[in-house]
């Protein structure tokens, strides 16, 4: 078979077994293709469990730096029994599968077309180590040398990885390195090498930065001045807390005392923690916590309170595929709804929705600034892609000159000088956003009381209909002014005016561009974009719907949830938008949005378009 | 209303060491019963925290749903209150807490809200030695929400629902000593002599400290005999499926000496036998205390006094080192890494 | 003052002090005015306290038979001295006063607009009874005498009703009636009786009764053979139990054994009583639980794994002023978007909102049906306004030949006779619903894991996106059966065709009957109208709305939540749909509705309409 | 799958008394890690029933979230089973008993599961004394969310996130004993011999039964000494911040006799002090048993066997005085007024 050399824009996949400790190795790999200039995406796909039961890991190797999963695999690195069939079947024509020939391939597994690379993996180990869990180890870091040679990797990076990772633990580098030349030597010794898909040096990462959604989100909370933080672990958010404390630790603590200024608990249930996340911004500190929909569903009440006793409190929502337990490592955007109203009554909260670590990292630190300007609850709505997945983006930046917003915030000083009677909860300006005080602030003024029930502008309890009015009134100006304050949409515009739009919001992001891209290459189809980065919708957004004839949403949960959110917050005719969904837990691909939107088009202007129900 | 004592507001009122006067520590006017027991805690608390000479701002007040939840209103005018929702101040003032080490925390709390909804939150800020007082207003009844049982309900007192109560109550002292609480007292509302003195040990405790107060419901009583005065109102009102009649009582107090037991006869004509303290108590040993009390309770009393402290007791910002200045002080320059240690997080990240 | 009479069309309201034994008072006049064959409709209106704050009766007394709160007072009973101030301040012009004169009026409550009564109830009382508690209670029954006098009710009803409501406590008739003859008396002796509101006997109740919405549901959950429930005290649902514990001590409990055919378990907190729910009703048993607000916040993880994993839940929500502990005692509609989709991930409930007593009664016992049929939580959204207060309605009626519909459940004959492995989430016959078995059915079939995880359609654990993606959709479909089997709208036409419609549900029906009533009397404008009774929503409320340009939706919060989910369940276009909105706490009146109608019209037919944002 | 021993498959396995062999008591294959102690209990589980000739439909078994709640998979596959939600087992568990009282229900619960989220529903259920039997599979660390402190987690221990964890460990016996538990029972997963019967007890219990049975987490061991195979590990996976590799590992068993102690070697390398009952110890007095746990624990020794067991235990049902027959049972017939009935009530409502 006369192949074509595929250069830079290929998939590979690790079947592994997890528990295995394949994970390190794997993300060397990634790292490798990264420090090498072309850009990457790898995504784990791992069960909820521990030890035994079947692991991928997908990297997109894509030198144009498109970061969204693609769909369809070119290499396979099959090192578990378990799922190799499945594996093989994945495979795209024309690729490659490699396998631990240690055990000889079952005739069933064979497919013709596809190349099948064979490297006694095991037996090499049992031969090098005697240690069983060296055996294991290193077998993985021996495939990687494998690939480095059927995939034309330099050996230098992978060597120089090694050496950054074991910094302080230097005797193990040789080891390391040894493995890594041993699965090396056998590729080039046993195949022609390099294979078909290969990876060349470019210059096209630049400056760019690997790094997953969780730890930025956890940076967010260190650089935006976050001092206590309350958590209950929950796949896939815990990690954000590993990061802030990390971080908290590196950042945080007296070199000479070991005291440190911050504060981490972790809670008995997700409704303490953010019970302590409210007590503690009450209290005067930036304080926040994370979780996923379980925890939110449980969060639920509190949110409420915080809401009407507009008490300051950051959420992390990495979203996972629901409903209820639902499948905990499958990524989801489907918990749109559940945030954006969460609690009885009459309550909505601020959300926000970023698409890459940079934007976990901005939106966390800005949630802290936002939640203290407005005084309520704000979420961020992660997800397991983003949130545990390195993903590719611009390095993180901070302006030493920022401050932190506290918002409107009474001191000693302001209530000595204050002459009138001071009101908790009075729009003294118009902006629907009142004056609060810290507790201990002063002997004989300021002190009001809290509390999720009805009050009147001095915080005192009242059960009179025209007080609770106002005051539900007000809490409507203040989302109002919020609308100004959050993260702007972004709107990219073709050069001709087109008539369909597509909107799109967090790791629908990079999917969605790079099929607008295609669309645009393949068919000549140009179409004007929004992300959405928070709620409440900044006007731009109803402007862009407006705007066009048809606007596409593109979302990762069956109910259409961001859809119903436009509509219902704008009053949009539902007509105008179009569903684009995808819910199966893995992250939406560019393939399937280039194909709905094109089919869609086709379909439409052939068909004469029909509003009406869905 | 019962502590608004005519007294209170003589224009020569005694000063403390801050030269406050009690009214610098009362609050608004209670909207509970007239004679409610958690009128008479909230007394105990101004008077505790007056005769201390605590500034009033540097009390923080926090409370869950119910009736003795919302006695923060009515106390510490000049503090900062935070009535959260049912079950759950423990959590809100951990995090309070977690924010400025630096204020007394005071936790009013009732039987529902800690031994039902808020027992998790309870067993746990037990655990964690929060450096806070956690009043129980325990009137062994869900006032508020007009007279089911609660978790400390005696066995067999009949609800007014009209089915016996037929499970174990809950001690809460017995549980909180046996979870490793550092500080744990039991008193009896309208024994001022008593809970006064506790309220102040338990402030200056540094730690979680737990008085369990049995604080009498004027309107839903949940004795065992609890026959008197409900009856009479059923009677009157069989067309009435609320309860809407309470009849006017007095707070009940009672004074006795250390070391005696006293009955003390309930609005509707049951008695609680109060034991206080024991000279056989050794308050630095928990299995004392449990053994006590468990003895008492086979003679159907109430031991009451502080049951048990450890004065080595390292509360939760001891324990994790958190710095001495109030985390919710520190400022940018203390919290915030600056962008020259971000590229340095960049460069790793490549 | 010449003054009109006026018979049987005015409101009396009742100002107490709580704590004080109105309650059984003020209902002995309503029901003397019921009895007298005249429509009535009560509403308490009360502190979340238990004694000494104000509390207030309101009686609309409405031959006409509107039940909806009307607005505006004609007669006060002020029996508390604290609210006396604003008590006068709402009557209308021409009203009367009538006070408890043992301490005089404070002048500066006197208008010149309205008629003062006063009767020294206090003293009478005091020379008449010596007992404190007598003095108190019997001052009460007392101002029902004298209103007796005042407006013209029959005495003799009021000493039947006495008579009834001892029956067993014969001794206690005599004080009781005596007490209304001095307050009749000393009424007669000393004005001028009647005054010119009247009540006069006429035949217009019919056989209707007089219950609340919560007795209603307790004695449905009975009817309709719910033997488990679960609960936690929050107000206003908790008499929905105390109403289930005592029609089941009634009709349960075998008379010789004293054993009880039903359990009531007084939960911990209400996460634990929709455990119990979802425990009972997994195993067999039909169980419900009822809250509120807050506490359907905290069923909310509950409520996502009973929709998951499919096992039927009945809840009953008496909605009350939110958001968080907002007004524990006053009335809201403000749940709809909470129970519509509670809990994270993509879920959705089925939802009933009874209008009145004869609804909450029927739609208990129904959602029972539903609930097994559908398997899947059923939501009963009630409010305090239905489920605390007396209201008129037809009589409750039960079909003796019904059976519990309890759906599709495998016996252990069915199990025997099967060929193919049983498939706890096959769906045979295209509606969605799957066969269940219950535990203990068969020794070595039909037993399955529920699991709030993904799974295949045998119930066992898959991570696998296209099981997962069949199984939501399967979902999807049942949702679409639901529609047909949940309780069908009910549509009024006008007799011409109209443009404009009026969209209600739950206690919005009364007063917007009133209000379409008075529209087409007072101002010629006759609209068509339609109650919703469930979600999901049936295709007819799609066409009722498609049939018109413009379409109000009436509801009480503030968020207009129904008219979102009317968009977004149907993809209406939101131009069409009108909200109007009440949120205070207190129930809409007719007036409101009646008024904003009208001058929506008015101004739509003199300004162009502009479709367009909110 | 550290059960799933080869000689259960052979044709020729033995019958008990219904005819079943064990065959007909096993679930599915296990997910877990090889050598987790959660199966071994699992397999204790098989044995007692098969041996008590349960038939397998009259169990229902229920569990919340985690690694050990994950187990009912994992035996009787011819029971019913419902993995509910974290820290919500007892709940479920309760009202499916009151749905019917004749099957036998068997919670499966973590320490994560039952001392932190479900805490308040453990105490409750304890209270009720509903009839069940409630297993905690305690690893004093959160398995499934890989390695975090529990709260039943040792003082001083490591987490694998770096922090010494400094509270007092919860103590579930001590806690059920003390709030009026009628049966309660500690053992270890490896010791078959003890764990088996006590399971039996548990199952032939009227009433609320709880069996704290330590089960080492293979992989991550948060046992005070813990750092032998975890270090290794770290060291040579510097560059991942999940914990992925998990050394194969043997089930952990111990036999020892009845009034003697022995000492386990965890996974780590670190040792449990196991000391199985005591002669002294009075499985009738609650405070007998309280006592003697206190004083192993002085001795840094778990006390197992079954500590304590009121024999006149009365399950809800019968304080209830439910009827006999399963409520889930019952028809219109029992259960519907009909309209007769009705018309009544229609009438006193006029
Ligand atoms: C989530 C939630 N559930 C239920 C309620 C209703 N509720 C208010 S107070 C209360 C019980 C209060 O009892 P307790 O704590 O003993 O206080 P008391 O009134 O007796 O002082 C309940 C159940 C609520 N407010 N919130
Ligand atoms: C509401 C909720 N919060 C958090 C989680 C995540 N979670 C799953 S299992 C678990 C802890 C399990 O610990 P344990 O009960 O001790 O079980 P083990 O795995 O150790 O056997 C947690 C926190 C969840 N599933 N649901
Ligand atoms: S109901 Fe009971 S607890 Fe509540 S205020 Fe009245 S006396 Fe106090
Ligand atoms: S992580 Fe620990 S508890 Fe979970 S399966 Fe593995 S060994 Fe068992
Ligand atoms: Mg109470
Ligand atoms: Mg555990």
């Amino acid at each position: 078979m006369k192949r074509e050399i595929i250069t830079n824009l290929f998939v590979v996949k690790f079947a592994n077994v997890n528990g295995t400790g394949s994970a390190s190795a794997n993300r060397l790999f990634s790292k490798a293709v990264f420090r090498m200039g072309v850009p990457v995406s790898p995504k784990n796909i791992f069960p909820s469990n521990i030890q035994g039961l079947p692991t991928w890991y997908e990297v997109r190797i894509n030198e144009n730096g498109f970061l969204g999963r693609r769909g369809g695999i070119d290499v396979v690195v099959g090192m578990n029994p378990q799922s190799m069939e499945r594996d093989i079947g994945e495979l795209e024509r024309g690729g490659y599968f490699v396998y631990d020939s240690s055990k000889p391939l079952d005739k069933k597994m064979l497919r013709d077309d596809i190349d099948y690379i064979g490297i006694p993996f095991t037996e090499i180990c049992r031969t090098e180590y005697t240690d069983p869990r060296q055996q294991q180890l290193f077998r993985n870091v021996m495939y990687i040398g494998s690939l480095a040679a059927l995939l034309n990797i330099e050996f230098d990076v992978l060597t120089g990885l090694i050496t950054d990772q074991f910094k302080g633990k230097e005797k193990l580098i040789a080891p390391n390195v040894h493995a890594l030349e041993l699965g090396f030597k056998y590729a080039q010794e046993h195949f022609d090498c390099p294979i078909a898909f290969r990876v060349e040096r470019r210059d096209n990462v630049g400056n760019k930065i690997l790094i997953d959604g969780n730890s930025a989100c956890g940076l967010g909370a260190v650089y935006g001045g976050a001092t206590v933080s309350a958590w209950y672990p929950i796949t896939p958010s815990t990690s954000v807390i590993d990061a802030f404390a990390r971080y908290c630790r590196r950042f945080r603590v007296d070199p000479e005392t070991g005291e440190k200024n911050f504060a981490i608990v972790q809670a008995e249930d997700e409704l303490a923690a953010i019970g302590m996340v409210i007590g503690a911004a009450w209290n005067g500190a930036r304080a926040f916590t994370a979780t996923s929909g379980p925890g939110v569903s449980l969060m639920t009440e509190f949110l409420g309170l915080a809401y009407f006793a507009e008490v300051p409190t950051v959420l992390i929502d990495v979203q996972r595929a629901g409903p209820s337990t639902g499948m905990p490592t499958r990524t989801q955007q489907s918990d749109v709804l559940t945030c954006a109203y969460a609690s009885h009554g009459d309550t909505r909260h601020i959300c926000l929705y970023p698409s890459n670590p940079k934007e976990c990292f901005e939106f966390t630190a800005t949630a802290l600034d936002l939640a203290d300007r407005l005084q309520t609850p704000v979420i961020i709505l992660s997800d397991l892609d983003l949130g545990m997945n390195d993903n590719m983006c611009d390095p993180l930046e901070w302006d030493d000159t920022r401050t932190y917003d506290r918002g409107k915030v009474f001191t000693a000083e302001d209530l000595d000088a204050m002459e009138k009677r001071f009101g908790r909860y009075l729009d003294v300006d118009g902006d629907g956003i009142p004056y609060r005080t810290y507790p201990g602030t002063h002997p004989t003024k300021g002190s009001f009381f809290t509390r999720g029930t009805s009050k009147d502008e001095y915080a005192v309890y009242t059960e009179a209909g025209e007080k609770y009015v106002a005051n539900m009134d007000r809490l409507l100006r203040k989302w109002d002014t919020a609308k100004k304050l959050v993260p702007a949409p972004v709107i990219r515009k073709t050069k001709q005016p087109c008539t369909i739009g597509v909107v799109y919001f967090g790791t629908s992001e990079a999917p969605t561009l790079e099929a607008l891209y295609h669309l645009e290459d393949l068919h000549g189809i140009s179409l004007d974009s929004l992300g959405i980065k928070a709620l409440p919708f900044a006007d731009e957004i109803a402007d862009f719907i407006e705007a066009h004839d048809y606007v596409f949403v593109v979302e990762q949960n069956r109910d259409a949830q961001m859809r119903s959110l436009l509509i219902s917050e704008f009053d949009i005719c539902p007509d105008q938008l179009v569903s684009l969904l995808h819910y199966d837990g893995s992250p939406i691909t560019a393939r399937q949005i280039r194909r709905e939107i094109r089919d869609w088009i086709l379909r439409t202007t052939t068909t004469p378009r029909r509003r009406g129900r869905k | 209303m019962s502590y608004a004592i005519p007294g209170f507001r003589h224009p020569n009122l005694p000063k403390n060491d801050l030269g406050f006067t009690t009214k610098d520590y009362e609050g608004a006017v209670s909207t509970l019963c007239a004679g409610c027991g958690h009128d008479s805690i909230s007394a105990a608390i101004i008077e505790a925290c007056f005769e201390l000479s605590i500034p009033p701002h540097h009390v923080a007040k926090l409370s869950g749903i119910g009736c003795s939840s919302k006695t923060p209103t009515y106390f510490l005018g000049n503090s900062h209150g935070f009535n959260s929702v049912h079950g759950r101040m423990p959590a809100v003032a951990t995090g309070a807490n977690m924010a400025n080490r630096d204020l007394i925390y005071i936790g009013v709390s009732g039987d529902g809200d800690t031994a039902s909804i808020g027992m998790g939150q309870f067993v746990h800020s037990v655990r964690r030695n929060v450096d806070m007082v956690y009043i129980c207003e325990n009137n062994g009844v869900y006032g508020l929400t007009k007279g089911q049982d609660s978790a400390t309900t005696d066995i067999g007192s009949k609800s007014k629902k009209g089915e016996p109560n037929a499970m174990e109550p809950i001690d809460l002292c017995s549980v909180a000593l046996q979870l490793g609480a550092t500080f744990v007292a039991q008193s009896f509302s309208g024994d001022k002599h008593q809970l006064v003195p506790l309220i102040q040990a338990a402030i200056a405790h540094r730690g979680f400290a737990f008085i369990n107060v049995i604080s009498p419901c004027v309107t839903f009583n949940n004795t065992p005999g609890s026959t008197k005065s409900y009856d009479f109102i059923r009677q009157h009102m069989a067309s009435s499926n609320t309860v809407d009649f309470v009849p006017h009582a007095e707070e009940i107090t009672t004074e006795y000496a250390p070391g005696t037991s006293t009955s003390v006869t309930m609005h509707d004509g049951s008695a609680i036998n109060l034991q206080k303290m024991d000279p056989n108590l050794d308050i630095h040993s928990r299995r004392s205390a449990l053994a006590l009390m468990q003895e008492y309770k086979a003679q159907d009393k109430v031991l009451t006094g502080l049951l048990f402290v450890d004065e080595d007791s390292q509360d939760i910002h001891t324990t994790m080192n958190t710095t001495k200045t109030p985390l919710r002080a520190l400022s940018e320059k203390e919290l915030c890494p600056g962008s020259a240690a971000l590229e340095k997080i960049n460069q790793s990240l490549r």
